[in-house]
């Protein structure tokens, strides 16, 4: 197998969606003629032209909306915000419009849209440039949110989520798009809302996705070296939430922790160590603990944001606290 | 304008009144929960821009929107069942009074949140001219609804995208209980069009046959390629915003003089006028309506409330 | 004491600080000529004129970015939003300006601006319009967020909010305007980010604020009939989150329940459960439950949505779950 | 114009783009992180309209917010050192290349949310009117950002309110790689002004002298009680939209041309023709920009960190 880019992965995925199918279409801030912000577009506006690849407007409201709107009416839009901290304004077009439409209705439309949008820190963007609001999207109930963490999924996925009858945040990590990893050259798609075991072990279980779990493989391999082996679950998709992975792996384990890029306070770990604390309670053995990022607003001194951040040291702490 | 068509139109805005005059009764009563927008004194705007439009042409407003549902010929039992919340309604008793829609007439529904379906009408606009067809979308808004960011930037990507939509704004004097003049730097909804590329007409809203043409106009300027086009539909809500509005921004005196041009009045002397019916007719008429919206309200009471599995059906199109 | 409303301590509140200070003032949609869409500001628009009582047009982004500016030029700014879900527009202007401000200009300015706005379901206002999205706010460093659930800690806490220098999001439940309490006639003020007991027991927690607050209370009441003594610990703000008297209530119940009208999934229950049994492990007796909104949207049927919603059944039945 | 003013504007723009060209070497070496977005080629614009406010005006901007910084008179050394993220910079080293700030010259800020500010603006305007002072706000924002939200909600609601903004459109003719016809419905900024009650005028944002007069002109009807002003600076930004911007979307014959009518050029063009200034006077100042910019690298090298601690500082204003 091939060892592709996370940005090449993304790119095959809408490529080939884009040629299978005509009503799949492209919209977002510079995706056309300068290529995508980060290049995973590039090209496409000359290969496919300006119909099915479409500049807009810095007009947040208008990407989230009108996707939505086309998709009512029949095409496949894969509305890309430049970065999700971007989406903040959409926020309305995406909860409260592409997410309950089909069920405000009583089921007579769908809304097959995707909205791609790459997030995180670690880039010295400052406060409001440095989100992982995941789980601020993750809330609601009609929306599918995903956040692939290796190029395989996002390739799988990306394809899914395009093919899906349902709205789909798909969550990208600025900070991945030239981490590599094995991509076959053949067909294939990952389903949503299924996570997965990236890495076995038996003695703490590290659950995490997107950016952390890169970080917590990192910390799985350094730990490996002390003999603490550690099993990595990558939850994949966010809403919905599929625990069983997790909860497998803790009723082996009796120890987790758990890994996010986004401040850890009412994020998406609360959610899992609450899930996991209710659901698998006689296997308790030690308070499952999580590692996020701090409670500030991210600053642009490159040393402050790094302290601000997730990183393997902070997961190798945590795993040797809770064992 | 043939006759048939006149006393259709007429049908039509006298159904939408007794409709209304209806549902506010049965919400008195309780029936109706929820926030419940009665559009009497408009009810030329919808009937009279609805009526031009072709088959395919789509149609979009806010919560206000009843009188839009029965325009495009929704089954006002379907409808009032809605607003009672039955598993009968258009919605399956889910939408509620804001969010009637019936897709199989194109019609896509009514949105509570001012101005989120502004884009939406952009995009379903998208969907036919990505298709090649020469279909349009009809997306009626209120006054108050031009001041939100959502206007602008759906606007804007209509016209820069040369999209098929016709804006019809319903300028009813109000936004619940602020003028226009307190909530809009331009005193009329017209003055907002040039920024869009668009020249922007007012049309008397309470006018059924002004609505007609211009609408009419209007659409057809669209299909030639003109692009997007902009419609300032003069109009009076009779009513307060919505139930319970305490009505304490505007004098009574006001009010009488705008039912001085009612909408079904205005027809009605038209066609009394012009020799196209005799009040037999017209009371004819009146009298079936009454009769439907009788059965419309039969029909809600006597139908079923939602099974409880209903709450947890349709939160996704597809299982995931 | 006298007992008043929710809203008429609410008025109070504001017509105090009005008073008390020039540089109060309130904007919002309808708040001055028709009086507050909930009334909370009846008559104001005639007593402080229009210059200190402003209606605003239908502009969400405008009423959170005007008044963070206005904060930032020393007035003090109570900007209302007519309802929660509007505040989805509003997003960014909270949490991306008023929230970061002060910390990304290295603390340069202050933004003391207060933001009201009522939530919460059971209306049969449907899927867009019965947000309870309190935690989607809370998720974020800079702001400050309240939710009261008495009239007296809600003037309490709206005087101190008034006079804080720091931007709070101030959070009120449209069913509970008409809920009674004993308000004092002299002045007070409730401090933010502090927990408060609300009822005493000995035999199980109960977690929980706002309108969750009354839920809980009505199930303890329930539930002393069967003499199990609930203790109700309210929350009162979620940022900061004081978990002091839940934890220590905790170690003397081994059990808790944490209840909130809101969606659960990602809910601010998962972030007390979470905290709970990290900072209280070794008391725990029993799964920590959780009681919350159904995640689904909330349909506009009465006896859907009633299915969807909390109630002090649900409490009760959760607190004989863990006992 | 007095000569001493002309030779203070020329060395202020001399200064912004040298200081622009030291932080783009600085940005190579890695010793700036994050987005750097330069102001070369429109210093005409910050410089000639800030200098026509008066004492108590504010000034608020985008990210691409140096030169706005150096016109209010912000020191050189602590807004290099902001760049370099350290303790010494206007903000600390917490806001960034993005977020220069400077309260004390009424320098509110640089926001890197497009439009984000917009609002801000008309509340600190909205400050002034409450106090009744004649102090205005100038608002500096760029030709993409017009297509938001929040441009017409605050645009709108600062006429309704009739505050002492004044709205200054940096034209610099694209939004990233968006040309403003692919991007807005209009061609000019200028014919957005209207929707908002306000006339609006061009100014070549090349020439300061127009600037500066155009400002002038505006503010002073603002203090005439003429309500919010609209201006449109047509300019051009000679580098690319940030450091590494592909620069895909324009022609070098198109940068060249615009490089032809410099800001800087045009002013000395204009200072020597008219005996304003001669070639040594002018080289002077050169050099001793040349030495100011030095000092500030210097500076902001030199300057440290930021400590540990000043993570968790400023998170509030008050504790809580
Ligand atoms: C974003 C948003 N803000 C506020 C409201 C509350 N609200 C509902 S209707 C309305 C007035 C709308 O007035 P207009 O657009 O003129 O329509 P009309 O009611 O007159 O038909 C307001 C403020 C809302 N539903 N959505
Ligand atoms: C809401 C939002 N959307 C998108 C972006 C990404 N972005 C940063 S600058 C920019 C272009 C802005 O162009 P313009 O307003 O003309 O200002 P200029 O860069 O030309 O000075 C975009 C799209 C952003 N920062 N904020
Ligand atoms: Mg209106
Ligand atoms: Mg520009």
């Amino acid at each position: 197998m091939a060892r592709i880019t996370m940005r090449q992965a993304l790119t095959d995925a809408l490529r080939e969606e884009m040629d299978r199918d005509e009503s799949v279409f492209i919209m977002g801030e510079e995706v056309g003629v300068w290529g995508g912000t980060y290049a995973v577009t590039r090209g496409f506006h000359d290969e496919f032209g300006p119909k099915r690849v479409r500049d807009t407007p810095i007009s947040e409201m208008a990407i989230g909306g009108v996707a939505t709107g086309a998709a009512m009416n029949g095409l496949r839009p894969v509305a890309e915000f430049m970065t999700i901290n971007f989406a903040f304004l959409a926020l309305d077009a995406i909860v409260n419009h592409a997410a309950k439409i089909h069920y405000m209705f009583g089921g007579q439309m769908k809304v097959p849209v995707v909205f791609r949008a790459p997030g995180g820190g670690g880039r010295q963007l400052g406060a409001t440039h440095s989100h992982t609001p995941d789980v601020i999207f993750s809330h609601f109930p009609g929306l599918v949110v995903v956040a692939p963490g290796t190029p395989y999924d996002a390739k799988g996925m990306l394809k899914e989520a395009i093919r899906s009858d349902n709205p789909v945040l798909f969550i990208e990590h600025a900070t991945l798009y030239q981490l590599r990893g094995e991509v076959p050259e053949e067909e294939y798609t990952v389903p949503l809302g299924v996570s997965d075991v990236k890495r076995e072990g038996s003695d703490v279980t590290i659950i995490s996705y997107s950016q952390g779990l890169q970080v917590s493989l990192d910390a799985a391999e350094q730990l490996a070296q002390e003999g603490i082996e550690a099993e990595v679950v990558d939850l994949r998709s966010l809403r919905p939430l599929d625990m069983g992975p997790a909860i497998e792996s803790f009723k082996k384990t009796f120890k987790a922790v758990v890994v996010e890029e986004g401040h850890g306070m009412y994020g998406i770990g609360a959610e899992v160590v609450a899930r996991l604390q209710a659901e698998a309670f006689d296997y308790l053995d030690a308070p499952i603990l999580r590692v996020a990022q701090d409670n500030v607003p991210l600053p642009y001194s490159r040393e402050l944001e790094q302290m601000a951040l997730i990183n393997p040291e902070k997961v190798i702490a945590a795993v040797k606290e809770v064992l | 304008m043939d006759k048939e068509r006149l006393l259709d139109w007429y049908r039509q805005m006298v159904l939408i009144r007794r409709f209304e005059q209806r549902s506010a009764e049965l919400y008195q009563q309780g029936k109706i929960g929820g926030f419940l927008h009665l559009y009497i004194g408009q009810e030329a705007v919808a009937v009279g821009a609805i009526a031009a439009r072709q088959e395919g042409d789509h149609v979009i407003t806010a919560y206000r929107d009843h009188g839009h549902a029965l325009a495009v010929g929704s089954d006002p039992g379907a409808v009032m069942a809605e607003l009672l919340g039955k598993t009968t309604g258009v919605s399956k008793g889910k939408g509620g009074s804001m969010h009637l829609a019936d897709v199989d007439r194109h019609y896509w529904g009514g949105y509570a949140v001012v101005g989120g379906h502004l884009p939406l009408a952009a995009g379903l606009a998208l969907g036919e001219h990505y298709r090649g067809t020469d279909n349009a979308c009809l997306c009626f808004m209120g006054d108050g609804s031009t001041n939100i960011g959502y206007f602008h930037e759906a606007l804007n990507i209509a016209s820069v995208w040369e999209l098929p939509v016709l804006w019809i704004v319903e300028n009813n004097q109000y936004g619940m209980g602020t003028t226009v003049e307190r909530a809009s730097a331009v005193a009329t909804m017209v003055e907002k069009a040039p920024a869009y590329g668009m020249e922007g007409k007012q049309v008397d809203g309470m006018n059924i046959l002004d609505m007609y043409e211009a609408t009419k106009e209007a659409l057809a300027a669209i299909r030639d390629g003109a692009g997007p086009q902009f419609l300032e539909a003069i109009t009076y809500r009779y009513e307060g915003h919505s139930m319970g509005d305490p009505l304490r921004y505007r004098t009574r005196e006001e009010v009488e003089k705008w039912r001085g041009d009612d909408p079904i009045g205005i027809l009605e002397r038209h066609m009394l006028e012009e020799d196209l019916a005799d009040r037999e007719t017209l009371d004819e008429i009146d009298g079936e309506v009454e009769q439907t919206v009788e059965e419309a309200v039969e029909f809600a009471e006597e139908s079923p409330l939602p099974e409880p599995e209903a709450l947890y059906e349709n939160i996704y199109a597809e299982a995931v």
